[in-house]
């Protein structure tokens, strides 16, 4: 009966591939809703955009290693990819920088290793780096949440914006630093903490949009903690390694430095921690060596963003730390049963 | 100018004294890589590869002279060892060397028509074959490598090479056919 | 429960589908037309027939047996004549023949004669080879033979017997039955077991899931005189049968890497093995039967039965009321159990020792090929449930590029294949046939590689015999010219510079002109000589004119 | 700023933020050669680490103390070149001696060091920069750490990648060359990391 030769184990598994994109997926959305809310829709046309474009790029490249079309492209990978990737954009940035972003993320990050589960590089980060670098003041101009600016596009607008169809008049009402960048341009005039905190732009915790923002991702981070799609090494380790820098130098001098609270609710270190960070692709596979990868991510975000030359170190920080990942895994491999440095 | 001379020779002179002192301080004999060399080659000592056994093309290996791909009992599996070995690229098999059998071959002879010539025991490079003159000789079928080697020199043609009788414990676990064949048949 | 558990690292909590198979309790299979004994039922060498076509034999009467120490014997499992000694389909994953001898069975069940004499007496190596002339083999599944291995444990001394009644995999319930209705037999297997091999104390591991087994061994235990023997309560988690994993819960320490039990002093036997070897032992019966599980949701209704090693499993599936759908070809038939088991090439396979449970599957439940699998993400759930704590993705990618040396390096040889990493794997990657094909591929390059290093040492023997052979001709031909010398000084020595062509030239001359001096013989002739030879003469002429 | 810190500064600046290999591309062709196995990753980068710190001290020693004072700058170069082949064919030997599986593995990449860009290129740079002896000896050994760290990583990768299923057009050096691209992407983050 049977020609092609099975082994055991005879037995449908129970969690597949699809369902932990989905979990992922989900956890994406409430972030994403408080972006929307705070920034209208602009994001909202980034990630539709991306996801299209990222499912055009697969079955492109799926076509030319004829493989089979419907069940890769059912994994959703590439939808989380996008969507991740989209996040990073500003708000309204035109239509030819997210598919330049896109088809650099597919081709160079993932299918040139040989699609999912080969990439050593997070697909989304190498997008955006690739952007960051070669498109600058696109990749800046980011926006004053709404409820500063008082100025809001519906849909239909943004959408025509991103098409080069709709112009603003105020323009500079709408444009301005996030604030990272503020606090960024405030260390370079080295002015002290409190100056640069008084600008508007500046909330409770962190900015003023993005702090709930970055309670959207917290969310997420914890559904997937309870949903087992991450396991918490990573998350963890990346808070603390930034945490440890941050309170330590900010008993140093209180002046000059922003306080830890600050960096964890700021800029995209929340989503970078749950989402980015954890992409199991990407990340190291041991327990022990997820601590290290995660440890070293943190620091690296530190260090970026305190002496280094862009405000957000959080995806340079992520591709430095996959850089290491098959070095990690080497040296860090878990005692056998019946190793030698038994612990009887 | 003559400066500039001057200090260019006495410089290399210097660095040449230094040289000549370490070259015979750290004087080398001998070549252990050849060693390591041959233990990866199947010993059959056949001389398919042009050189008159594993030994003497492990040395050309060692000095270069040979590539890692003209041993056709070593099949791929040799080549891929040599590589990782010599940190190499991975050739493909030379075919014109002969090719490589899956299943080993080992020489038997046909009792009927051996005449006891003792030519092909003689030509046997491990002494796999049993016999004296004037009588009936046959092969230790455990000992043979499938060389080959005693094939030219039977006068009455006697010998023939079979592959070794493959039990249900010598079956292998094949690798699961790749995803895409099994996608087509549906 | 006196002693402390200990827990090992991964495994898996599933569901363990046996109440179907149980509700029957044990049932006796009646004989079938033909039985197919394969000379090969264990590890180790092959057997050779010991009877021949046509061949009447009793039941328990041995028929197949080999020299080597690591081997069982086959004994006939009912009186019948041998009709045929062929290649016919065993049970094995490659679906291939093997050599069978098969016995029309007569009906009349008549059994040898048992002699059941006084065993007190014996010493520990009369009763292993009692044993091993019994043809028995560890009956949990690795059909080891058990002789060798008592021997190889009484050598190096054991200071804990443990016996393994965990039974962990899903859908097989023949050692639970077992346990409830020969609890006395297991019993005192253990008792011989004790007396051979002397161990400090005895600890019979059973998961909770079988409350009724663990009651029956405790009652028997109590009624025997047996000491130091506890009967212990393990929690029910895959693979807790392990023989590694049973070590560490039941005493928390662990075999080392690349070392088996007995070097630290620990001996793992099944349940079953020790009722095969209380019926050797007391009623000198060999191991011809054992019990086996039916069970999955392919079949009529499942059970447990004690079966006639030999019987086809088309005669266990008729006794068990046959398919549910009656198209065999929908059915999965699976030997073991769905998670270290084998799918079977056809029903007309017999049982053998090994054969502790079939499992009929229907089609869809369990996939028949694989079909597509998704590409590894390193989501490293296979290394949270990994009961050797290894690495199944890095031995996954080593296995796919073919890297043997990385594969050693990542402990490929400590994987148990109990199929934990591909039940939980979400890209559905079948990891353990990787693996399988990968050890077998790494054991074909040991075996080339051991075959060669003996060529080697063939080749130098070869050549130093051919070099001393050379010396020794110079030498003898150097004495004898030494001694030529001494016989015959005046001969000057030879060592005068001759050219040996030139010397050859003036030896063909000379000889030419002996050759011309001689007389030849149709010189000086006597008369009559002339007469007859011109009478020759004209003979001859007058036949050349004739003819023309 | 103490003398003290500003080493530390440049050492971090010449290891991290202006790489030897990843954002000065010098010293590619061993970096892409010898990148197959870690093991031969590691003995290389140490093999180079001592023939670069070498040859930046000896590099400096016969500029200030034999070119300066005869005015022969413009022998600089060959100077130079004969410096490092000497300490290139001195740590030949030894490796030769020492351990002569590394020597065969490495191969060619052993003697190839003297012409490796890097090498040379510290030399020149730390004449160029000024260094005083101390900071040329820091610059060649925080080089060659940079070059070191960088290799063995990549060898790392590329080891990984080998086992994936690279589409056949860009399987071998073209993916390592992508691989190579993509760290040095990383690398552009820590530009500015040290105003040097």
């Amino acid at each position: 009966m049977t020609s092609v030769i099975v082994s055991s184990p005879y037995v449908s598994p129970s969690k597949s591939l699809r369902q932990l994109m989905i979990n992922v997926i989900i956890g994406l959305v409430p972030g994403t809703l408080a972006y929307i809310w705070f920034f209208g829709y602009g994001v909202l046309v980034n990630i539709i955009l991306a996801i299209g474009l990222a499912l055009i790029f697969e079955a492109i490249v799926l076509k030319l290693r004829d493989k089979p079309i419907k069940p890769h492209l059912t994994d959703f990978s590439a939808v989380v990819a996008a969507w991740l990737f989209a996040l990073c954009l500003p708000m309204n940035s035109p239509w030819w920088l997210v598919l330049i972003g896109i088809g650099f993320c597919m081709i160079a990050g993932k299918h040139l290793y040989g699609g999912l589960g080969f990439n050593p590089f997070n697909p989304a980060m190498v997008g955006y780096v690739a952007l960051l670098i070669s498109f600058p003041k696109e990749m800046t101009t980011w926006y004053l949440p709404q409820v500063i600016s008082g100025q809001s596009l519906s849909l239909i607008d943004s959408l025509a914006y991103s098409f080069g169809l709709f112009e603003i008049e105020h323009w500079d009402a709408f444009s301005s630093a996030t604030p990272l960048d503020q606090y960024k341009t405030g260390l370079t005039q080295n002015l002290a903490a409190s100056e640069i905190f008084q600008s508007p732009v500046f909330g409770a915790l962190g900015g003023v949009g993005w702090e709930w923002i970055a309670g959207g991702w917290l969310i997420g981070g914890f559904w997937l903690l309870i949903s087992r799609t991450i396991n918490w090494h990573i998350p963890v380790a990346v808070v603390c390694g930034l945490l440890l820098f941050a309170t330590g130098r900010y008993f140093l001098d209180t002046a000059t430095v922003a306080s830890p609270v600050f960096h964890l609710f700021s800029g995209s270190i929340i989503i970078g921690a749950f989402f980015i960070a954890t992409d199991p692709v990407t990340a190291a596979t041991t327990n022990k060596g997820r601590i290290y990868y995660g440890l070293m991510i943190g620091m690296l975000v530190y260090i970026i963003r305190s002496w280094g030359g862009y405000p957000d170190g959080v995806a340079f920080a992520v591709l430095l730390a996959n850089m290491c990942v098959p070095l990690i895994d080497y040296y860090t491999q878990p005692r056998i049963y019946g190793g030698q440095d038994q612990d009887e | 100018m003559i400066v500039a001379i001057l200090t260019i020779s006495l410089m290399a002179g210097l660095f040449g004294l230094i040289l000549g002192y370490a070259a015979i301080r750290f004087k080398v004999e001998g070549n252990p890589i050849v060693d390591q060399i041959d233990a990866l080659l199947p010993q059959t000592q056949c001389g398919q590869c042009t050189y008159p056994g594993c030994r003497p093309y492990a040395e050309a290996i060692a000095n270069g002279e040979a590539p890692i791909n003209q041993c056709p009992p070593g099949g791929q599996a040799t080549i891929v060892a040599l590589a990782g070995l010599l940190d190499v690229e991975v050739l493909e098999p030379n075919q014109e060397h002969g090719e490589h059998h899956d299943i080993p071959l080992v020489a038997i002879i046909d009792e009927a028509t051996c005449i006891g010539c003792t030519l092909c025991i003689q030509a046997c490079p491990v002494d796999a074959i049993l016999g004296s003159a004037k009588h009936m000789h046959t092969v230790i079928a455990d000992e043979c490598t499938g060389c080959e080697l005693c094939l030219p020199p039977c006068p009455v043609d006697c010998i023939d090479m079979v592959p070794i009788k493959q039990s249900i414990d010598d079956w292998k676990w094949p690798l699961p056919t790749l995803s895409e064949e099994i996608v087509h048949e549906h | 429960m006196s002693i402390k558990l200990h827990k090992f690292h991964g495994g898996l909590h599933t569901e363990d589908h046996k109440k179907g198979s149980l509700i029957s309790g044990l049932q006796q299979a009646t004989l079938p037309a033909q039985l197919i004994l394969p000379l090969k039922q264990h590890i180790g060498d092959s057997n050779k027939p010991l009877v021949s076509v046509g061949d009447r034999v009793l039941r328990g009467q041995l028929i197949a047996d080999s020299s080597s120490a690591i081997s069982a014997p086959v004994h006939a499992s009912s009186s019948g004549i041998v009709s045929e000694i062929g290649a016919r389909p065993v049970p094995h994953p490659s679906g291939q023949s093997d050599l069978c001898i098969v016995i029309d069975v007569d009906g009349k069940d008549e059994s040898i004669k048992q002699k059941t004499s006084p065993i007190e007496n014996l010493s520990g190596a009369e009763l292993i080879d009692k044993i091993q002339r019994a043809g028995i083999v560890g009956l949990g599944g690795a059909v080891f033979p058990t002789a060798a291995k008592l021997a190889r444990g009484n050598d190096l001394g054991i200071k804990t017997l443990i016996i393994n009644g965990a039974e962990c995999e899903p859908y097989i319930t023949c050692d639970d039955t077992l346990m409830q209705n020969y609890a006395a037999e297991v019993v005192s297997g253990i008792a011989y077991l004790q007396c051979i091999l002397k161990p400090e104390n005895t600890l019979i591991g059973i998961e909770d899931n079988k409350p009724a087994a663990i009651k029956s061994i405790q009652l028997a235990i109590e009624k025997s005189p047996l000491s130091q023997t506890e009967v212990v309560s393990i929690p029910t988690i895959y693979p807790s049968g392990g023989e590694k994993q049973l070590i560490k819960i039941l005493t928390g320490k662990e075999v080392p890497a690349s070392k088996l039990a007995f070097d630290i002093g620990l001996f793992c036997q099944n349940v079953g093995t020790c009722v095969a070897i209380t019926r050797a032992l007391e009623h000198d019966q060999a191991l011809i039967s054992r019990i086996v599980t039916l069970s999955g949701n392919g079949i009529q209704n499942p059970g447990n039965w004690e079966v006639w090693l030999g019987t086809p499993v088309s005669h266990l599936i008729e006794l068990a009321g046959g398919y549910k759908i009656n198209q065999a070809k929908s059915q999965h038939l699976v030997m073991g159990g769905p998670m270290m088991g084998f799918s079977l090439s056809s029903d007309a396979v017999p049982i053998v020792k090994a054969s502790n449970n079939i499992l009929v599957m229907q089609q869809q439940t369990i996939p028949l090929t694989p079909g597509y699998h998704d590409e590894c993400v390193r989501c490293a759930k296979c290394v949270e449930v990994c009961p050797a704590q290894l690495l199944p993705q890095q031995l996954y990618w080593q296995a796919r590029a073919k890297n043997h040396e990385r594969s050693e390096e990542y402990h490929l040889f400590d994987c148990i294949e109990c199929g934990c990493c591909a039940a939980v794997c979400p890209s559905q990657i079948p990891l353990v046939q990787y693996y399988r094909a990968e050890k077998s591929e790494i054991r074909t390059a040991r075996q080339a590689h051991f075959k060669s290093d003996r060529a080697r040492l063939r080749f130098e023997f070869r050549e130093q015999r051919l070099l001393l052979k050379k010396q020794q001709d110079e030498e003898r031909r150097r004495l004898k010219r030494e001694a030529l010398q001494k016989k015959n000084p005046k001969i000057p020595d030879r060592k005068v510079e001759v050219d040996p062509v030139q010397a050859a030239l003036e030896r063909v001359k000379a000889r030419k002109q002996t050759q011309a001096a001689e007389p030849r013989n149709t010189t000086n002739l006597t008369p009559e000589q002339q007469q007859q030879i011109e009478e020759a003469d004209a003979r001859r002429r007058a036949a050349r004119e004739q003819p023309k | 700023m103490p003398p003290m810190s500003e080493y530390l500064l440049l050492f971090i600046g010449t290891v991290f933020v202006n790489n030897i290999v990843l954002v000065k591309f010098l010293g590619l062709c061993p970096f892409m050669g010898v990148s197959r196995k870690i093991e031969t990753a590691i003995g290389m980068s140490a093999a180079t680490t001592f023939v670069l710190t070498l040859s930046a001290i000896l590099s400096y020693i016969i500029n200030s103390w034999i070119l300066a004072p005869l005015g022969l700058e413009f022998l600089r170069t060959i100077a130079f070149i004969i410096a490092i082949a000497a300490v290139v064919n001195f740590t030949e030997m030894v490796v030769h001696k020492t351990s002569p599986l590394l020597y065969n593995v490495l191969g060619i990449f052993l003697p190839l060091i003297t012409t490796n860009c890097a090498v040379l290129g510290v030399a020149l740079i730390n004449v160029q920069d000024q260094n005083n002896f101390l900071q040329s000896a820091i610059y060649g050994f925080g080089a060659a750490l940079g070059f070191s760290l960088v290799l063995i990583l990549f060898a790392a990768l590329r080891e990984r990648v080998n086992v994936a299923d690279v589409p056949k057009p860009f399987q071998g050096s073209a993916i390592g060359l992508i691989t190579a691209g993509l760290m040095s992407l990383a690398f552009m983050g820590l530009t500015g990391l040290v105003k040097v």
